[in-house]
């Protein structure tokens, strides 16, 4: 029998323990303590051949298991006397040990499933009400709130936090052709029939965008849907917008 | 109001609220209808959410109901929002499961079950705010009592501690029953 | 997508993003689609939540997509306030938090974590002396940084910052370097 395993994937002794007859295919109720004893000792004493640290829980461990061993091998009532009657056998708590353990190891996968699950569904932060209901700042006070609370806070806050970050760097700019551009900016004249230059170059620039811009503006300036006008150099451009009768005059 | 405004104000009342949601009873209050008929109005809405045309619906997590996206368009939404990927540990699952079913429990008697030391978790998720102190056990040098918290809740999404499964039962009765004995073998353990 | 998944994911969007919303570009991105698409989609969206049973919207303020609740129903937050003042605090104790845990910190940095404007928020905290100014950052418009006062201390009955419960973060770090001590380990072969 071989297996190959390390001390840290393993949350203590009783979960060694367990692995161990899970390995060996056997019920709790039926383990062979002596059998399993040895096992555990082999997997001991191959950590101490590689000079690992192993945490005194294990030995402690190890020890409790010799005990029982060394226990079941001599007549009964001999080691404890007269407490065996009242006291239980130290192989029956064990069995229970592992037994309570194991409860709460087979749990594990419903809440990893629960946890899961949650994820699928997605919330967003509280919206900002204080301006449109204008509350007061004394009312602002917070009440019954602990240190705990704010705890709660702070990781709700970071949560949240691992949930928008990546929204900038995943959004890629956005490629405009100049059909688009042109639609844009009929639809900003539609409400405004003059703009400054500098107003039709709202966030999020790139230089693209500049150049899709540019050309979408010389484009209906060639068609006179827009006339171009700069009092002075250096003064800001207007972009008028030519109304629908007036074209044909310039056309 | 009428049937149409309640699910319209439930509506622009949850949207708000977020993910910070609201109780039964302080949607009851603020519509001003009974607890009853609050959980009747919120089942009014999911229904008109299974439409699929709706994008979001509402669960209930810590006795909180929360407006929240549809599961099914999630890989969507995880275009643009990655969450949060960390998992927790299983040590750290372990001593959720342990708090949560045997609370309110001190560390030393999450340790027994564990078989090993089990601080620098118990640590962490009072850190996380999964679990928090709910109270000290009058015994000499009075060990924190721990409990699991809302926060444990929702990130479970679960709506209370009711909706936890049972343990195996035979063995928790048998181990129910032997408890006292159990305590007094341990106690041994700590003498020696 | 079809028409009516992408009216669900688009409502699923909006949801998500809540105050911050999605300009033209970025939900054309999302849902690969053109700009000219979102428009109609959006305008189709809307006008599904002008039905009676709807208390939420869509409206676009400074190139953004945001949805929003109808404002017949904003004043009924009025009663969730007045009603039941912890709600209030829960953006100041977001605020507070990240004031405590991070000082001295930049309003931008706050919003940058919370994921929010908070302008309004601070403002409030500084008025009410939770936190104040404690310096500038020596960056070009010299941004405020803010520290948490003595009134903070006072409130939350802490002698000083050093009681703050630690983070999970700080938790892990310190298990981290324990662990390494395990890490070590290379795998052993037990054979019998």
């Amino acid at each position: 029998m071989e297996y190959l395993v390390t001390i840290d994937e393993f949350h203590g002794p009783l979960d060694l323990l367990l692995y161990l007859i899970k390995e060996a295919k056997i019920d709790i109720d039926r383990i062979n303590v002596s059998e399993i004893t040895q096992q555990y000792l082999d997997y001991i004493r191959a950590m101490e051949d590689l000079n690992l640290e192993i945490a005194s829980e294990y030995l402690v461990m190890a020890a409790y298991l010799i005990y029982i061993k060394s226990r079941m091998m001599l007549p009964k009532g001999n080691l404890d006397g007269e407490k065996i009657d009242y006291e239980e056998n130290p192989e029956e708590h064990l069995k229970r040990r592992l037994k309570l353990y194991k409860l709460f190891k087979d749990i594990i996968p419903y809440f990893q499933e629960q946890e899961a699950e949650r994820e699928n569904f997605l919330t967003k932060i509280p919206s900002d009400l204080s301006d449109e209901l204008k509350i007061e700042t004394k009312d602002f006070l917070l009440q019954d709130v602990d240190i705990y609370d704010l705890l709660s806070a702070y990781n709700r806050v970071l949560k949240r936090f691992s949930l928008h970050k990546p929204l900038k760097t995943k959004i890629k700019p956005q490629t405009i052709t100049i059909d688009e551009r042109i639609n844009e900016l009929s639809e900003l004249f539609r409400n405004r029939k003059r703009l400054t230059f500098m107003e039709i170059f709202t966030d999020n620039i790139t230089k693209e965008f500049i150049v899709v811009t540019f050309m979408a503006i010389l484009e209906l300036t060639k068609h006179h849907y827009i006339r171009l006008r700069q009092d002075a150099l250096f003064q800001d451009i207007f972009i008028e917008y030519i109304e629908e009768e007036m074209r044909e005059a310039h056309g | 109001m009428d049937r149409t405004q309640l699910l319209a104000a439930l509506e622009g009342l949850l949207y708000v609220a977020g993910d910070e949601g609201f109780t039964k009873e302080e949607l009851a209050n603020i519509l001003e209808i009974s607890s009853k008929e609050v959980e009747e109005l919120v089942e009014a809405y999911i229904e008109l959410c299974t439409d699929e045309v709706r994008g979001i619906t509402v669960i209930n997590t810590a006795g909180h109901y929360r407006m929240a996206t549809k599961k099914e368009y999630i890989d969507l939404f995880r275009k643009v929002y990655t969450g949060n990927k960390k998992r927790l540990s299983t040590a750290a699952l372990e001593v959720i499961a342990i708090v949560a079913y045997k609370q309110p429990i001190t560390r030393a008697e999450i340790e027994d079950i564990r078989g090993t030391n089990s601080e620098n978790v118990i640590r962490k998720l009072v850190a996380m705010s999964f679990i928090k102190e709910v109270g000290r056990l009058d015994t000499p040098g009075k060990p924190i009592l721990y409990g699991t918290t809302n926060d444990f809740l929702d990130y479970f999404n679960l709506s209370s501690l009711d909706e936890l499964p049972e343990l195996a039962d035979d063995v928790e009765k048998e181990v129910d029953e032997e408890k006292d004995l159990f305590d007094s073998m341990t106690k041994i353990k700590i003498t020696e």
